[in-house]
């Protein structure tokens, strides 16, 4: 059975249908892609996908379980966790502190231990500095995990978003244009990355991309969508070789 | 039926006066983003400058308003230049709020000390005694119908500069996207500044209605009238021109209706329930418009 | 190691800020007791004291979980009279200790109530509009409280919102809240150790609350309330949390206010929205999210008006205008550049006298 | 950076107050001076009361100006210091400390009720002699070294109904009072309390409150629909003066009847005098009366400050005087304690009976409160003509 089952999904504005019957299926370990042209619907299905905003048709099954409608937060203790486009970091907070903010759920003691740091408080404290502490070696960003995440560089910032939704220990994460801004180098990092903690963590992944660079590069398949329709999909290389496809992005380019 | 009418017109009296208050509010809100505290201490500036040159110095009435709405608003031009601005691009928007509150503080306490605590009593702008309807059981006060036209012109007067100038358009565009508006070439600096501006000369013609209606003046006659100003402001919808003429009327309204039928005791919390309940049903006023963050 | 440094720095942090309170205390009471403190200074201190426990309390509001509140002195206002409520029909029935510990506790229960029912509708809003709701909350309870009569008889409790004459007592019935008159007879069980022990107290929970996990949630929904949601934050109950807490520690410094004074009332000159005002001055001017800074910045600006006393007529216009330009000189960026590039040069030229 | 500076300033503002504290250390116990009477003075001398503070103020300089011109009391010269209270009660618990700093032996204060009462408590602790000018609450003088010049609330509440029913003025009585305000609530209670033996219906009672104090549209009307033919106004002139005006705009032309708070109505800059005609209010005080003292004291007082005094200023003069005769009576000199001046006082103030400008043969008890006359004036012509 797939991970990810996407029936008929659909949203419209205020009459303007911005997503209409998208379907998508992801099994269990792939690394899919979602492309598509500028204004395609892409980060408003991630959006519909992570509760955001409410399908007005459609459903969402994640590992079986229909998840349609159900709170952000609840959909991340279903098993999504994302990044952002426009990277929202918690800036005022330290680096370790972003990943511990989402290790949330993981200790837990009363607001009474909190604020008295009594009982618990000590003990989970520590397993939780530990363990976040231990996600950022995975992504290199250990050394600097005082440091505040504002101040970090903007391909670090990328970096520790992925670090902070793996931290919630997610069945399926979803990447909102990881590459974006990014310079050849850091997109080869960020590639690595990214095919390191799919083995690593054993996990699902569905990006959006706008680099074919880097879609191509790791991603088994792709969805492609345009004015809010799937457009195709199937197996990366077959997909982007689709004269279609290249019409829409060509069309859509020039 | 007949005290309903009357209290319905003492609302509207009321109401027309906080609106054109609350209009001077949204503006100077909706273009510069800052909650000016001392809007209402603006009023008080001017109801002092009318009361020097029409009580004192015997000047005609409507000179005496001509020479406050200047005065005020080179005091409006002035403390955005000097207290405001520096703040525009500040890391928090606290701190233009806390300098606003530091002018409100300011004014008073210079009114304190130039005219002192006493109670001055205003001579009425609007000699005219008014109509009375209804063989003499309704009876509307020559004041409350100057407000409430005074107010609907100034309203419509808005409403044309905003959308018909470019001036207007100017506003509109700062008040939207600053940043863009800028790279639009837009003079945002002149534009805020135009907004103070008006927004101050408001106050004045505010400040000659209110103390007209309800004339006793010290130094903090504009802190109240100021604040229930801005709930009307809020109330409509914040940035929204009609917003703050309906969110002003609403509020005389329901503030007269509620004193007359429920307790004038509890009139005020009554008032500010109302806000909480309209901000809870639409939060963000009745004509404001609902901005979603994007994601 | 990273771990260990970073726990101590954080608890060095803390420490200082109850090092500065202790030490403050410690001087003051050698002062008093020696008899070298000037009366008028001494009976700044119990006040000055709460206002910092209100300014610790808002800056929970307003630094740490980022929502602006003009209406803390309404929560101020709830734990004043509900503890005066609560002493003056026990005065002389418990030893006095006991008496203001229940007082306390009443306090900040009520307040803490009051605090999480306001919070229900006033969190869903955002930006000024929460600052206004949270205004008018304020006035709302001021006004309710101040129109209210409230005794007792041997029939049970009588609340008007009409007049003494409503009530309907008997006439031994005793009236504790007479409208606008207010409370009077609250014992004065409040005094400066009380007050600094209660900072204390204040101090230890926000300080706590803001390194841990419940704090690091709130911190992350100020921060970006979409992120902390798609991490799995429960954004309503801890924007809720804070809130309820800061109103808890708000109505605290109310129970101290009112058992230091014998008359209490609520109008605006006691819990206003310009006492929310001030409370806000505060806060901004010690450092929005800097608990420290807000306890010496209520301490600074209560102290300022009252040391000026001498100049009577002038000092709220010295006090605007210290406001006003304290605000230019610290926050405007054209400022920071000047102070920045003025400190720099000074480094560069000792450097180079160094140097040379 | 800025922490670092904040604690600075800190640090030398705690050094500045302590040192400033120095000057006046060990004054607590004892006057610091032998030389001169030092009389304190409290109340709101800034902020939206400030009319009242600032009067009174004044009038109890123009009161020392005149007994140190004329040897002093018991031949020692006096000194006046007034502080600021804003009307906060813990500000007025300040001002009393900060004054006690400066070493005063006495207190003419505080000016209002909640204040007065705040300041009580503290000068029960120091046994400090305190003379309210005008705090009329009942609570004010609780304390056995508490007294005050003027009336009670209730005593003032109560003479306004009788004053109306044995005089058979009106049977329709309308009231407008300020449910915020301490002094118009408490005259209110007793007035209602009493009206019941006096023959005369209450047929409006409507509340104003300070958040709401400019359009009394409402509680007018009301009067009036009600058929009102007098309206009790216990509150003060500067509202006064509003419904005045406001009701005549709504062609509502009752007897307006009001307390020692509505005495300076004819004093509001502009304000059109002819509205108040025929208004009758019971004040022990007019700045238009004929009679010499109140005549040379207004032409004073209007001389150094450019204001026609109040009834706050006259009461506030008074207690100057009365203060001097007390003092005189037991022999009290600035080199006593403030306990012993305290204790003297006391006993002195049951003793004298001073004839000064809010009554004439004016005696006091040991329960602090005044006997005297409450006379009842009318306005006409734009001047307070006494009503018998």
């Amino acid at each position: 059975m797939a991970l990810l089952e996407v029936k008929d999904l659909g949203i419209s504005f205020g009459g303007l249908q911005a997503v209409d019957n998208f379907n998508l299926s992801i099994e269990k370990g792939e690394l899919y892609g979602l492309i598509g042209p500028n204004g395609a619907g892409k980060t408003t299905v991630f959006n519909l996908l992570t509760g955001v905003y409410k399908p007005t048709a459609g459903k969402v099954f994640l590992d079986g379980t229909d998840i349609t409608g159900h709170r952000t937060e609840e959909i991340n203790k279903d098993g999504i966790a994302r990044t952002f486009q426009n990277i929202r970091l918690f800036q005022q907070l330290s680096v370790i502190d972003n990943v511990e903010s989402a290790l949330h759920s993981f200790e837990k003691y009363s607001t009474f231990e909190a604020m008295f740091h009594c009982g618990r408080y000590a003990g989970a404290e520590k397993k939780l500095r530990e363990k976040a502490l231990e996600i950022l070696k995975v992504f290199d960003l250990d050394m600097m995990s005082e440091i505040l995440s504002s101040n970090l560089p903007y391909g670090q910032q990328r970096k520790l978003e992925i670090a902070r939704a793996m931290a919630t220990e997610p069945k399926l994460l979803l990447l909102d244009e990881p590459a974006a801004g990014m310079n050849p180098n850091e997109t080869a990092e960020l590639m690595d990355t990214i095919s390191l903690i799919r083995d690593k963590f054993d996990i699902t992944i569905l990006l959006i991309e706008h680099d074919m660079k880097l879609v191509s590069g790791i991603c088994e398949k792709v969805t492609v969508l345009n004015f809010g329709k799937v457009l195709a999909e199937g197996e990366t290389k077959k997909v982007l070789a689709d004269p279609e496809v290249i019409r829409a992005y060509l069309g859509d380019d020039e | 039926m007949m005290s309903f009418l009357t209290s319905f017109v003492n609302g509207l009296s009321l109401g027309s006066i906080y609106a054109i208050i609350a209009l001077g509010y949204t503006m100077v809100y909706g273009i510069a983003k800052m909650l000016n505290f001392a809007h209402g201490d603006f009023i008080m500036v001017g109801c002092y400058i009318i009361f020097i040159f029409s009580s004192n110095l015997g000047l005609n009435p409507v000179a005496a308003i001509l020479i406050a709405i200047v005065l005020c608003t080179l005091l409006g031009i002035t403390t955005e230049r000097v207290a405001y601005r520096p703040l525009r691009n500040a890391a928090s928007p606290l701190a233009v709020l806390i300098t606003a509150i530091g002018v409100s503080y300011f004014l008073e306490n210079l009114a304190l000390l130039i005219f002192g605590a006493d109670t001055k009593s205003f001579t009425s702008v609007v000699p005219w005694a008014g109509i009375s309807l209804f063989g003499g059981s309704l009876q509307i006060q020559g004041i409350t119908i100057v407000t409430i036209l005074v107010s609907l012109l100034i309203l419509i007067f808005l409403q044309l500069f905003v959308h018909k100038t470019r001036e207007g358009q100017a506003m509109l565009a700062v008040s939207q996207d600053r940043g863009a508006a800028m790279l639009m070439g837009i003079d945002v600096n002149k534009t805020i500044t135009l907004t103070f501006a008006i927004g101050s000369a408001l106050a004045a013609v505010a400040g000659a209605l209110l103390a007209s209606a309800y004339p006793s003046l010290t130094p903090y006659t504009g802190a109240m009238p100021g604040i229930k100003a801005f709930v009307a402001a809020v109330l409509g919808g914040i940035g929204s021109i009609p917003g703050a003429m309906i969110g002003g009327l609403v509020l005389g309204i329901i503030e007269i209706l509620s004193r007359t039928y429920i307790s004038s005791q509890l009139a005020d919390a009554i008032v500010f329930g109302i806000l909480v309940v309209v901000l809870i049903v639409r939060p963000t006023g009745i004509l404001g418009k609902n901005i979603q963050e994007k994601v | 190691m990273l771990k260990k440094k970073m726990l101590s720095r954080n608890s060095k942090g803390r420490f200082t800020t109850y090092g500065i309170v202790i030490a403050a205390w410690i001087i003051m009471e050698i002062f008093m007791r020696a008899g070298l403190m000037s009366s008028h200074l001494e009976g700044l201190l119990v006040p000055m004291t709460y206002y910092a426990i209100v300014a610790v309390a808002l800056n929970l509001c307003v630094g740490i979980l980022g929502e602006l509140s003009l209406g803390h002195a309404g929560f101020m206002c709830v734990g004043a009279f509900s503890s005066a409520l609560f002493s003056l029909v026990t005065d002389g029935v418990m030893p006095d200790g006991v008496r203001f510990l229940i007082a306390l506790v009443i306090g900040v229960i009520v307040s803490a109530i009051v605090g999480f029912l306001i919070g229900i509708p006033v969190l869903r809003l955002n930006g000024d509009y929460l600052a206004i709701v949270t205004l008018a909350f304020g006035e709302i309870i001021k006004n309710i409280i101040n129109a209210m009569y409230l005794g007792v008889d041997s029939k049970g409790v009588h609340i008007s919102f009409e007049s003494q004459m409503a009530l309907n007592m008997e006439p031994e019935g005793k009236t504790l809240i007479n409208g606008a008159m207010g409370v009077t007879g609250t014992p004065h069980d409040a005094n400066f150790t009380i007050a600094v022990i209660l900072l204390l107290l204040a101090l230890v929970v926000v300080q706590n609350f803001i390194d841990s996990r419940d704090g690091r949630a709130v911190m992350s929904i100020r921060d970006n309330r979409i992120a902390a949601e798609s991490i799995g934050i429960p954004v309503t109950k801890y924007k809720m949390l804070a809130f309820t807490i800061s109103a808890a520690i708000a109505g605290m410094a109310g129970v101290i206010f009112s058992h230091n004074i014998a008359t209490l009332q609520s109008t605006s000159q006691y819990f206003g929205y310009n006492v929310s005002i001030m409370i806000l001055v505060y806060v901004v001017l010690g450092g929005i999210g800097s608990i420290r800074g807000s306890v010496i910045a209520a301490v600074i600006l209560y102290l300022l008006p009252e040391l000026l006393r001498g100049l009577n007529k002038y000092r709220m216009l010295i006090y605007s205008v210290v406001l006003i330009a304290v605000m230019i000189i610290n926050w405007a960026p054209k400022a920071i550049e000047k102070r920045t590039a003025f400190f720099d040069s000074i480094r560069k030229g000792m450097k180079r006298n160094g140097t040379a | 950076m800025k922490k670092k500076l904040l604690s600075i300033a800190l640090t030398a503002v705690m050094a500045a107050s302590l040192l400033a504290g120095c000057g006046g250390s060990g004054a607590s116990g004892s006057s610091s001076s032998g030389d001169t009477f030092k009389i304190g003075v409290i109340g709101p001398l800034t902020g939206g009361a400030a009319a009242y503070g600032t009067a009174v103020q004044y009038s109890a300089q123009i009161a020392v100006d005149e007994i140190n011109a004329a040897g002093g009391i018991n031949g020692k010269q006096v000194e006046l210091k007034a502080e600021d209270d804003e009307l906060d009660a813990q500000k007025s618990v300040n001002a009393y400390n900060s004054l006690k700093d400066w070493g005063m032996d006495m207190l003419v204060g505080c000016v209002t009720s909640a204040c007065s009462i705040a300041v009580s408590e503290e000068t029960k602790n120091d046994n400090m002699f305190q003379l309210t000018p005008s705090g009329s609450a009942l609570d004010c003088v609780k304390y056995d070294n508490v007294f005050r010049v003027c009336f009670s609330d209730p005593a003032q509440g109560a003479a306004s109904a009788q004053y109306i029913g044995q005089n058979g003025i009106a049977s329709k009585v309308g009231v407008i009072y300020d449910s915020s305000d301490v002094y118009s609530s408490g005259i209110y209670q007793t007035f209602a309390q009493e009206a019941a033996n006096q023959g005369f219906e209450i047929v409006s009672a409507e509340a104003f409150t300070a958040d709401s104090k400019t359009d009394f549209s409402v509680q007018i009307q009301k009067a009036k629909d009600a058929g009102a033919e007098l309206v009790f106004l216990p509150i003060y002139y500067t509202e006064a003066s509003l419904i005045l005006q406001q009701a005549n705009t709504m062609g509502y032309k009752p007897i307006f009847f009001g307390c020692d708070g509505l005495d300076g109505i004819l004093g509001v800059e502009n304000f059109d005098t002819s509205l108040a005609e025929g208004a009758m209010l019971l004040t022990p005080f007019a700045a238009d009366a004929t009679d010499e003292l109140t005549q040379s004291f207004v032409k004073s007082f209007e001389a150094k400050y450019e204001i026609t005094p109040n009834q706050f200023g006259a009461d506030a003069y008074d207690a100057i005087y009365a203060i001097k005769a007390a003092a005189e009576k037991e022999n009290v000199t600035p080199s006593m304690s403030v306990t012993e001046i305290g204790d003297a006082m006391k006993k002195g103030m049951t003793e004298i009976s001073i004839d000064g400008l809010t009554s004439t043969g004016m005696t006091w008890d040991a329960s602090g409160e005044p006997t005297k006359e409450p006379k009842a004036v009318v306005i006409k012509d734009g001047a307070y003509v006494s009503a018998q």
